[in-house]
């Protein structure tokens, strides 16, 4: 096994070296029965040559790469500039672990530096932390904090948050006995302000939400009381969006896969999570600061750490501690490569190419959207006839389109989400309108 | 440390994305000016070369496990086989999409299912969700698992759970942000559970116990069956913290041991990368009685198809968007697969047999608290070394050497801790060299303790001073003008 | 154009710090006919995303990666392990130049020099150089070589050297005026050492030669008086067979892309280039040599250049100046992966297949093999039938097969050369023999 | 620096290859035992941990273009653009055997086939061979082509090769190699061609000049088309060494200035990795009466598809086993795609501004022996610096600062020359900061020469000597035991 340089010469050897006579006796602590128990898997090695064959296969048997794919909900099919990849590969940053030793982790700390700062002038807040799971832990990360902040035991939420938002928040609060409220929406597609409730730790909206549609932020916090202000955001439409904290969020989190990380079928993501300074105390996860060594200079290391599980144990704001790290980096490099200029114009045009195939569709015999409050790059389309019967049409010509039961799911029936980003081309978009419009 | 703030904020950066193929109206158009972005994030744009020459220059101010030896205890890092970053970067595989159906993801589904399977047999349970993202996270989806099983039984009172003082914080806040409040048990001398106290303990509020195997001193729990048995007679659950499956992964099963929930760390036993602290993926396997309650979707396979199985009404809901780290257990089935039952059974011997020679050379200048047989990784203590001198010197010189230091100061039951662990993809010849220089620094405490506390003198930095940085907490860069 | 850094306002002020006022300005140097006369390409520049999309096109329209080789003759489809990839593409190693300067550039020296370590451990030779273009110009350069030492204005050639081998020579050898002169094989394939010509300067014979099949050289030496003896190889196929060095031979030369690099249809390719100690000045092209820095620190350094272009000039022992430098790289980070133990196996699997094949196809009717003479892992078949018709059958199979040309051009009519390497499984090689029986 | 030689020997290695699926003989049953090895190479057996952490560490010893400026005059060390690479390795391009039939490497045939068009364009000449696989093979498929022209036109006494002394040491290397005589012709106090010294020698015994255009000073040959007509006129042809291109891609073009063969370095100009000396691209351009024998095979299209034409009669034959550096022309393609007219200009633009920048404010420090207008490049001399101070030493000291030197005591015309190409990939600050570099080593040179002749002491070596290599000659690793 090449993964392990010793060979039996070296063993033996090393026995020798401790008394021992064979590799049984380092396993006498084990209890036998224990021991006795133990079954193999029934599986032989395999060479490297084969083992890559066979990933290679399973790899073909995804059909979904070579189709294209309007599908988003959170995930999106966005361009990772090659560098990025690059970089990102670059061994002394995947091999290293947590930045325990700032010393000879000044790469990563100088990176999770630059993302905080990145990631709190995209979301407009002044701290952001050096990642969570995913946007939808970060979420219910968020309510947790909330509720420690306020402690009214009850949290608004929005009713179109991507579901598995939802899902994740769900199992969270039911754990910590924090009740959820549902705030449902209107016709634009848009959190029902008129409609909230009373007594809450917090509210929680999603924007873009579920529907593609943008909330209307502007005047929300102050018509919340104490409570505080939850955003889940869309990191990559912050390159033309006003952002959350200009609205004054207390927290904004959101999904980073948009920025430089395949959709790799769900995982790995990157959880954003940004606050006011006023918050810092109750901040989930690590942060890196800036600081200086012994010799005046400027350096970066892991701080703040009294809030985490390692010396507060049960009493830490949060029990992460492996968390997205080499994701953070990528989305990094990622901002790095396209500047604030290259994600006004990735965002633009999502923005643009959404609305083309947009209008056009509504312009289509037999089809709608299903709201009108302005949106980002997706949206919910109505059709007259059964929406499964055009995902269906549409598959058949080769693209990818998320099941209705998504929108079922949220309350509205026999419609499609449709996702359009950067890399669709017009002749693309062009097409989902003639397979629309029953051409071909 | 220059970041890119400070590099060419006003470069060329364009001619990455391609200009707009369909007709613009411009943002305002579509949105109404009020929605649109006033003041443009404080993002530079900097052309390829700076990029490039940027993050290159900084990767090289890391130290990785291609850099040498990385004995950090209690994180396994061992050697990351290239061909599992390559086979979790094929297309088929990174560019498929949560939303897309059933039918276009069978390759993704098919190996989710198989890793299940072979997951399921190292733990000798029945069966497993690759949901959770990280060890913390598979702890407190176990935390959740023992709740919710409590719950349907109604036993809502048992809000307990037991960790020994050795256990890692992750432990306790998991414990603690799933609802459970935590009960110390002490260890013994041996180092291991004190059975007495635990028994103490244990009433009809106590959901279970959470229990590292083998503990974070290195030693395993010998009375590892009497521990969970007593457990489970007294109506409570064992949950197993896996970070040191290392030590006995192809030999013993938690299965076999009592575990009811026991979490996998991939990014340690399974070899896939640490990347500077994350993603990892925590892989939770649990007994007949939690089956019903794991996470949502479940992978699943009905006659020659893969499926997600939505239909799971007594699970605790999702811990994730979606179902895990994917990319990573690609990584990890990549390992597995090439090992085969002959190699898991290599990896703990060999990680084993480097720890306890490591440990037997290293007992005769370092104190060795827990002198017995150690499995994966063992304890020292730099008390007694000389005066004046603490652990924090003892790494900080090690970096001089061009070595990483071991974890410090954990476990907290052992003072001044020095927490080594070297891996089975250690050559004896590497572990010669970091006990021969571990060896000498601890006559240069004796000798010349400046060095020590001067150390590191050969890093990119010097010691860095982390008063400064709680005090005068700056987290995000400093931009001189608005 | 983010590969050029400056922005607009740096080159006006860099225009100012050098007293011009326009960027014409600085071609004024150029006679006005040559500007006037310049016509563009009428291309308009595209985005990363959008060549990347074309490239992606180009390569999809290659049919050839999702067949199964059946292709030799001096390029093979062997594995490559995964580690040697992400070695080789570190950019420290990729974008350095030649080591002109040792004292930052000791990474690549010392790769040098293990490479020549390895090739003469390889080839059983005294020294080997950095490397040549590929194996056909660095057996031209052996002819050279061997003429300026022999100076006998004649050479002989084995007829049954591949055909690119045999092209190259024939146009190096006649810009300089060397005669060659064909010696014919026998029928076991071999070249026929009965006929050799006299007052030669050198015989080339090239061993695995075109038919597979693997030359006598044992005694071959002794017999050529003072003819050097050139041998052409296949690295690879020494991790089994004894080496020419071992037989006397005075140049050993091969193609490398065997050693670890991608097919790439061709290019780059590694030459290999090896001789006794006592030739080294007429060695062509670059070494590395071990020495020491101020402190007597063992370092490498590029040496012997007095052979070279750069100090000799037109006296030069030839004009190569770059050369496979990064193939060569990779190379030797192949035979570290692999090792001497893993360089035996896959000769063994290489060999062992491809009698496999064989033995099998030798059994069927119709079927027989060209030659009888001792095979590596390639080898003649000769048909009955219509070999043109028998490689389409083939090749609708999804295997890839070389026109029968290739072999009519040697002088065997309606015959196909068949590669196996140890990527070929068995259930692939029954499939060649199920399509040769006519089996489906 | 240890080499692979002095580790891990004896490691456990296995685990690439897979067992041999098919019934097994063993070598001396199909071979006989004389033609086995007796011997096995010493190449040592090492694990993947031992491999991959020896060539990283190695490779960290080096310096490339993602580590900063690399102004190596003559090499035009620009950035390598990251695209390119992934380009070039995607598998429908890298896993193509050149034996295919042509209907199965469709794709590589039309790269090849435009990009072939494009440097047509670029050189301003009817016909491009990609063949030749760096700048001195194409020197060589010039002079094959030159010699064939004149055998074509029974004008075989045309033995004679014209060179500037200012030359490439490639340039009359490979007149030799093709059987040529070479004669210099002496430069004038401008640095250009001595027009006079030139028409002395044009007779029918030579065969034609080799030019570098702009020249190896940097600078453009002013009468360049009166040299061209002058050669031309007395029977010969004109020969552009085109390593210098970046100097006036997208403005000008060598067909325009009377060149009858030019070579591109795609490696350089072309933005391709030069990968620590090779491989490289050398595609060579020719005029119309050249065409006929260029390289056999050419790639042609024929109506809709590609093809490659053996059909050459009039060929030189073939300089490369296959089609040339398929790989490098993938890179070399993906990049002039992106630039298109406006990036090309852009790159000679930038190249010629970022030069004359430099040179502007270091002449003030350095001598400048030509001093006028440049191209991509010029040269300085050391000279006068300070005494015993000599252009090594100023370069060691760079190595100290952490810059790439460029090239030194090239060309052979100027003593203690300093060759500097900074590129346009070169940013104004990198620039500023390079030139305040040098200008510190000048004062330092005067008030601590010591400084530069000790230089280097902060590299991974301190300077290494190259009589000890050359006197004592160890080429292979000297293996202690047989
Ligand atoms: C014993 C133990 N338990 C749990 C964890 C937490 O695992 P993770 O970092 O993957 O969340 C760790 C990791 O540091 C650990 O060492
Ligand atoms: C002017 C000049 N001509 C020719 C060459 C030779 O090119 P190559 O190294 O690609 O063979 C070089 C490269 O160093 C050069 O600078």
């Amino acid at each position: 096994m090449r993964y392990i340089p010793n060979a039996d010469a070296d063993r033996q050897a090393m026995l020798r070296e401790i008394g021992r006579s064979s590799i049984d006796e380092l396993f006498a602590d084990i209890p036998q029965p224990v021991i006795d128990a133990h079954r193999p898997l029934n599986l032989l090695p395999r060479s490297e040559l084969e083992v890559l064959d066979e990933l290679t296969r399973l790899a073909d048997a995804n059909e979904a790469p070579g189709r294209v794919p309007l599908l988003g909900g959170g995930v999106y099919d966005h361009y990772i500039p090659r560098a990025v990849h690059h970089l990102a590969s670059r061994s002394e940053f995947y091999t290293a672990y947590t930045p325990y030793q700032p010393e000879i982790s000044q790469g990563t700390l100088t990176v999770m530096f630059e993302f905080q700062t990145m990631i709190s002038e995209l979301t407009g807040m002044e701290i952001a932390n050096a990642s969570m799971y995913d946007g939808a832990t970060a979420l219910a990360e968020a309510v947790l904090m909330a509720e420690r902040i306020r402690k009214h035991g009850r949290v608004a939420v929005a009713a179109n948050l991507f579901s598995h938002n939802r899902r994740v928040i769900n199992t969270y609060a039911w754990a910590a006995g924090v009740e959820l409220v549902d705030v449902p929406f209107t016709p634009a597609g848009r959190c029902d302000l008129a409609r909230l409730p009373e007594g809450i730790s917090a509210l929680v909206v999603q924007s873009p939400n579920a529907f593609g549609v943008i909330e209307a932020l502007d005047g929300l916090k102050a018509r919340l009381g104490d409570a505080l202000l939850i955003v889940a955001t869309y990191p990559l439409a912050l390159g033309i969006l006003e952002p959350p904290g200009a609205f004054g969020a207390d927290i904004v989190v959101g999904e980073g896969q948009c920025l430089g990380l395949p959709m790799g079928y769900g995982g790995p993501l990157l959880g954003l999570f940004a606050t006011k300074k006023e918050h810092l105390r109750q901040l989930p996860g690590r942060v890196a600061g800036r600081t200086v060594d012994a010799d005046g200079r400027l350096g970066y290391t892991m701080t703040a750490q009294t809030r985490e599980q390692h010396i507060r144990r049960e009493k830490a704001t949060s029990n992460i501690c492996t968390n997205s790290a080499h994701c953070a980096l990528t989305a990094t490099v990622y901002l790095a490569s396209v500047g604030a200029g290259g994600l006004r114009q990735v965002a633009l045009l999502n923005l643009e190419k959404a609305h083309y195939l947009a209008a056009k569709i509504e312009k289509l015999k037999g089809y709608s959207l299903a709201f009108d409050g302005p949106f980002f790059n997706e949206f919910v389309v109505r059709p007259s006839g059964d929406a499964g019967a055009v995902r269906e049409r549409l598959e058949a010509g080769g693209f990818l389109v998320e099941s209705s039961q998504t929108m079922a799911d949220l309350g509205v029936p026999n419609a499609l989400r449709l996702a359009v980003t950067e890399r669709r081309t017009r002749a693309e978009l062009d097409r989902v309108v003639d397979i629309l419009g029953g051409k071909r | 440390m220059r970041t890119i703030f400070e590099r060419g904020a006003a470069e060329a950066a364009d001619g990455i994305f391609p200009a707009c193929d369909v007709p613009a109206k411009g943002p305002a158009a579509w949105l109404g000016a009020n929605l649109i972005r006033s003041k443009l994030p404080r993002i530079p744009n900097t052309s390829e070369t700076t990029v490039v020459r940027h993050y290159t220059r900084l990767c090289k101010l890391n130290y990785g496990v291609d850099d040498g030896i990385y004995p950090l205890g209690s994180c396994t890092m061992k050697y990351n086989p290239k061909v599992n970053e390559d086979t979790a970067a094929l297309p088929g595989f990174a560019d498929a999409h949560p939303g897309a159906d059933e039918r276009y993801v069978q390759g993704s589904l098919e190996l989710l299912y198989e890793l299940t399977r072979l997951l399921q047999g190292i733990a000798g349970l029945p069966a497993v969700t690759l949901q959770p993202v990280a060890g913390a996270h598979g702890e407190l989806t176990g935390m959740f698992l023992f709740r919710k099983y409590f719950e349907s039984r109604g036993e809502t009172q048992r809000t307990r759970i037991l960790l020994p003082d050795s256990a890692h914080g992750t432990n306790p806040a998991s414990a603690a942000v799933a609802g459970f409040s935590v009960t110390e048990i002490p260890s013994n001398a041996r180092g291991t559970v004190n059975l007495e106290a635990l028994r103490a303990q244990l009433d009809d509020t106590v959901a279970g116990i959470m229990l590292t195997v083998p503990n974070t001193l290195g030693i395993f729990e010998e009375n590892i069956l009497e521990v969970t048995r007593a457990v489970h007679e007294a109506g409570g659950l064992c949950y197993f913290d896996g970070a040191n499956l290392n030590s006995f992964i192809g030999r013993a099963r938690p299965g076999d041991m009592g575990a009811d929930v026991f979490h996998f760390n991939l990014h340690k036993t399974l070899s896939t990368p640490h990347g500077g602290g994350g993603p990892g993926a925590g892989a939770v396997a649990v007994s007949e009685p939690l089956v019903d309650f794991l996470p949502v979707p479940r992978v699943v396979k009905r006659r020659d198809r893969y499926a997600l199985d939505w239909d799971c009404p007594k699970s605790i809901g999702s811990v994730h968007s979606f179902f895990g780290n994917v990319l990573v257990a690609i990584k990890a089935y990549t390992y597995v697969l090439q090992l085969g039952d002959e190699g898991l059974r290599a990896v703990s011997d060999n990680a084993v047999l480097n720890a306890n020679y490591l440990q037997e050379r290293l007992k005769r200048t370092y104190t060795l608290p827990y002198d017995r047989l150690c499995k994966h990784e063992f304890v020292l203590t730099s008390e007694g070394l000389a005066k004046g001198v603490t652990t924090l010197d003892v790494a900080k010189r090690l970096i001089d050497y061009g070595i990483h230091p071991p974890t410090v100061y954990f476990p907290l039951i052992v003072h001044e801790a020095l927490m080594i662990e070297p891996t089975e993809t250690e050559s004896r010849e590497t572990l010669d060299r970091f006990a021969e220089i571990l060896e000498r620094i601890a006559v240069e405490a004796r000798e010349h303790p400046e060095l020590l506390h001067e150390a590191p003198t050969r890093a990119p930095v010097r010691r860095l001073d982390q008063t400064v940085a709680a005090r005068n907490p700056v987290f995000t860069f400093p931009f001189e003008t608005e």
